[in-house]
């Protein structure tokens, strides 16, 4: 089942969706396949999909996962295992339904007088950047990618970056891949050097801003996705405010992308874990 | 066996087509669901709650999963009456569907002022007093614990409004029964109920609350005894419909909350989960009435057999 | 690193050998889960409620399942104070554990009688005063959800028993911190909360309310947020230590509770769907304070970070 | 994981037990067959298991089911779908794991001294008659069924009672099988030709009363199996209690069978639809 929304807004769809795959990608990190012929036309680097994993349980809310790659008639989301729905997911099989809510929200910006763009993720963040380096990739822009992670075996997304990239940093914590220590340790000689025209962030907010800071100090745009909870994901419920200077906006409809100098981060604050 | 279902139910003077509305806060003023809901096979439109000047509502994180239930602590964040007549209620008068506005307060000048402002919109066609949320630190709930506090806000917006006038009634006390009475005597055309009880919860990881301001307010399945509970004392009560609300999902739901005695009911949280749970539910009524050979939906109300 | 976690836990002059203890009327007086459960690895078992007569209970059916929850409408059956000290005392006194037992009355004077019956029991380590079972008609929870009443029946039973007393609080009301301090005050050794949600469930298909009394008491996971919040606004209040429960069925729920102020925590229905569930709760109680660190259990009471 | 209760009582274990199958026997009621080869030890015709079905939701209660058959390390279990939980276990696939307290309760008292024995079955009431009827013809004891279903598809193990049975008799609500009516009617006749030793009924509460008045006329004791909501199933929760001549008993440690003239049938009511 399918419908449609309303002229004004978005377009979102309520899609029925089928696992086509499920796979481990590291320690707790898996890929997950989705045939979902309507959304996967529709979306946009950046958007993200609202999934209602475990129909079969009593109460479960949905849980928000961006598109990491999309292509034909398919969905891919790269997924860190943390909790009651993650897991659920995680045990997903091949040929199961599941029904999501998207595309929704608003993806990366991506003028079309861009020429060198720098992609920074950290963790997880490369989830929202597959897509991203990939269309900016095939426009003809060049691509820079600042990657961290804790160590080697959890840079998720290495080879799409690598295929794509025209040059692909990589930082770790432990040393096992590329530097040892943050990405944002990446972050300036590379902005001074490749002087690219945007910067795309994702990652833990703390590295985010520190990356907006670095991007604003060159002079550069700025653009990051921010994660908030989600309740409907549709704009309705007001639980995923992010604190800018144009007042609240919800992370959900207004974002999840956001243009960094809009960002107040002080109270724009994560749960702690995350 | 009849063939058809007359679903209208009557809220006072308000006619619904069907007993079906939004909860309000859940459903926003309709807008963002316009995609996945026929409006105007709703009952009403309850909107989220307005107040007289914009509220930021609470920091961040505002909610929580529970078991079959979550907790949100949104604090009521609203662009205040002015803002939301500009823009939800030139919306909404373009959709043929009531719309009941949800006013909240922090003193009764405040409630007094909302209402005022809303008296002379046609596109109003009642008003649902929130003294009930849990989750602002002056009025909200503590209108909705003391009787003689219900009282007086039930007996100033009345003097304000000619609209039916419906109050929305906390869980978080004693015994509701006292509230509901003390609100039907200040000449509420209605009660709903309930808003939310309050909870917390803790992450064993970081040792900090889940919700930024520490409590907020429990919604879905998990709360839905203590709603039926609280709607069936409530409607043995008091003399006016009841609008009940608290964990409804499925039709079953809603016929639960009818035989306890509500005229009409209102579907929350479940909007999160699935956004066309309001026309499932309406459906699911009707097509549960024709099962049972029931020709009026309004027969369910309070049919309980003791 | 510590590689012992000291699991002792202290209400007033009682030391626990870990906080882990049965809720009423979940566990009887243990012996039907000893197969199970090492009953000497309790920290303590609370007995099901015991009057001065023995009383019949309620109709059947006496429970019905809920999302999350379970109603029970048992209305505390139990032979007598007589036959349980004949029975269940004579048995207990064969066990190495600490025996608390839940105590209840029509009237101040039954539940006095009872307490000075429990005396000269040896084997009774402390009484805990259920002033708030929603399932019996008079007394039961009338008791505790008024501050007087609760100061009174506290104050009597002080006045009869020389063992730690402990009152168990409902959460049907409006704020159940004046309750606590009112019971504190009147000599309280501490409370436990929170006894069942009032909560009702309707079948859909026979219109009858699915427990014989319409109405009974909501437990399990699906109450737990209204714990935790009541447990944190209590242990804020008080200065007497608190038995936190409602719906505990992890380790990471009774480190919830204890984060949020209690020093001992009870396990209650979850032993119906585990009836190992107290060891698991102990063991993973223990593995949380060994893998964080933690060396006394104690530590955790009240540590929620805000 | 198993774990052996203490001496004083009947010896209940808490079993891990797995689907070796599970199949649909006729509408609405199905068959699983569970390796659980303790339990399956020890149990006697009449006892039941308290089953936990499905671990993975929030909260589910256990359900009680009488062992339908025992032989060898297995249980088979006939059960009609319901609600929640009856619907979770017709979903049970071979290989899945799940966990049941057993055996509990007191089974069908079986003298030494009976030569005939007549069992009444009314719908899911043959579920726990199939052990006892086995156990009576190994034992040379002749068995008389009579059975009854609202029509002749939901005759329940009717081939297992064919088998051993000596006699018989049938009645269906639409006369699709054996006489037209309820099987109450055949019951007179029965006890006045056969001169039972004993009657044992399970089935629906009135049709069990009405059997049992049949019995006490023909001055022919007679044993029923009620049923009630069950919370833990090892009598500490006083949820099932049953009204009879010497108080309140719990059935699940008392009963599920008792005499039908020790139990005080006005008051023993069970929810109305079951
Ligand atoms: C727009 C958007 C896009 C996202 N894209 C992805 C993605 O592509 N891949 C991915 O793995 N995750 C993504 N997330 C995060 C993902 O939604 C959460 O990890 C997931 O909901 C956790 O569900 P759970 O039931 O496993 O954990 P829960 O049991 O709900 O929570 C476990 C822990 O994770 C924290 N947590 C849960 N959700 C979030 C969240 N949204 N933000 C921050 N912390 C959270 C909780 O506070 C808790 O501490 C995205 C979130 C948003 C808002
Ligand atoms: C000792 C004992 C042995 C049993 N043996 C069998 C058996 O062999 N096969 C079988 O199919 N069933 C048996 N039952 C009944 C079985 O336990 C219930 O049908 C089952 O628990 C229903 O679970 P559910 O989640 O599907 O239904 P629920 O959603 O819990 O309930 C659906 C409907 O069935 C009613 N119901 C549920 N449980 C019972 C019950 N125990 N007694 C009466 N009505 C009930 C409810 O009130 C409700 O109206 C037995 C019950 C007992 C007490
Ligand atoms: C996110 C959220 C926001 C809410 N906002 C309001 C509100 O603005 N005004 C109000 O009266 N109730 C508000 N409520 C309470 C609901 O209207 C409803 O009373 C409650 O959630 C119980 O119903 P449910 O379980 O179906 O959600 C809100 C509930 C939620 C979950
Ligand atoms: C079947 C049942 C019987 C109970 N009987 C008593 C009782 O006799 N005395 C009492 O103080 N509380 C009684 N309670 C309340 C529990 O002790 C506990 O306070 C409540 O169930 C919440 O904890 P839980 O969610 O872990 O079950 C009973 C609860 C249940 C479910
Ligand atoms: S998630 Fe509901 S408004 Fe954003
Ligand atoms: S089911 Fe708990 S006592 Fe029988």
């Amino acid at each position: 089942m399918t419908c449609g929304s309303d002229g004004g807004l978005e377009r979102m769809l309520l899609e029925r969706v089928t696992v086509l795959g499920n796979e481990r990608v590291t320690e707790g990190v898996g890929l997950v396949v989705l045939e979902a012929p309507r959304v996967a036309r529709g979306v946009r680097p950046g958007q993200f999909v609202h999934l209602r994993i475990a129909e079969g349980r009593d109460f479960i809310l949905r849980r928000p996962f961006s598109v990491h790659r999309a292509s034909g008639e398919r969905l891919e989301i790269l997924y860190q295992v943390l909790g009651v729905g993650t897991r659920a997911l995680s045990l997903a099989e091949r040929g199961e339904e599941m029904d999501l809510i998207g595309p929704l929200g608003h993806g990366w910006e991506m003028p079309d007088t861009l020429s060198h763009a720098l992609l920074v993720c950290g963790g997880l963040g490369s989830a929202p950047m597959g897509m991203l380096a990939i269309e900016l990739a095939e426009k003809g822009v060049a691509v820079t990618v600042a990657q961290g992670a804790s160590t080697a075996g959890r840079l998720v997304a290495r080879e799409l970056f690598a295929d794509v990239a025209r040059r692909h940093e990589i930082a770790t914590d432990d040393g096992s891949a590329g530097e040892r220590g943050f990405v944002t340790a990446l972050v300036e000689p590379l902005v001074a050097q490749d002087r690219p025209d945007i910067v795309y962030v994702c990652g833990p907010e703390p590295m985010e801003r520190i990356v907006a800071a670095q991007a604003a100090t060159a002079g550069v745009p700025c653009q990051v996705s921010l994660e908030r909870l989600m309740g409907c994901g549709i704009g309705a419920c007001l639980s995923c405010v992010v604190s800018t200077v144009h007042g609240q906006k919800r992370a959900c409809v207004d974002g999840p992308v956001f243009n960094a100098e809009e960002v107040l981060w002080a109270s724009a604050e994560i749960p702690p874990k995350y | 066996m009849n063939h058809t279902v007359d679903m209208r139910v009557r809220l006072g003077s308000l006619e619904l087509r069907n007993p079906v509305v939004t909860a309000s806060g859940t459903f926003a003023s309709g807008r963002e669901y316009a995609g996945f809901v026929e409006l105007e096979r709703l009952g009403a439109i309850v909107t989220k709650g307005v107040s007289l000047h914009p509220w930021a509502g609470n920091a961040s994180p505002r909610i929580a999963e529970t078991a079959s239930g979550m907790l949100n602590s949104i604090g009521l964040q609203n662009p205040g009456v002015e803002a939301f007549c500009a823009s939800d209620l030139v919306w909404l008068a373009t959709r043929d569907v009531p719309v009941i506005v949800n006013i909240s307060g922090h003193s009764v000048a405040e409630y007094v002022a909302v209402a005022e402002r809303l008296e002379a919109e046609a596109v109003v066609s009642a008003l649902e007093v929130n003294i009930s949320c849990p989750n602002v630190d002056e009025g909200g709930m503590a209108f909705g614990t003391s009787r003689s506090a219900a009282a007086e806000v039930t007996r100033a917006v009345r003097s304000a409004t000619r609209k039916p006038l419906i109050v929305k009634l906390t869980p978080n006390v004693t015994d509701i029964t006292e509230i509901a009475r003390a609100v039907e005597a200040e000449g509420a055309d209605g009660v709903s109920l309930i808003n939310t009880l309050l909870g917390m919860a803790i992450d064993t990881d970081t040792f900090h609350p889940k919700l930024a301001r520490a409590v907020g307010g429990l919604s879905g399945p998990a709360v839905k005894p203590v709603a039926v509970r609280m709607v069936w004392q409530v409607a043995s009560a008091v003399s006016i419909p009841v609008i009940g609300m608290g964990g409804i999902a499925t039709a079953e739901d809603a016929v639960e909350f009818m035989l306890a005695g509500a005229t009409a009911v209102a579907v929350g949280t479940a909007n999160f989960v699935d956004p066309t749970a309001t026309m499932r539910i309406t459906e699911g009524l009707e097509a549960f009435c024709l099962k049972r050979g029931i020709g009026r939906v309004a027969e369910l109300t309070g049919a309980v057999r003791l």
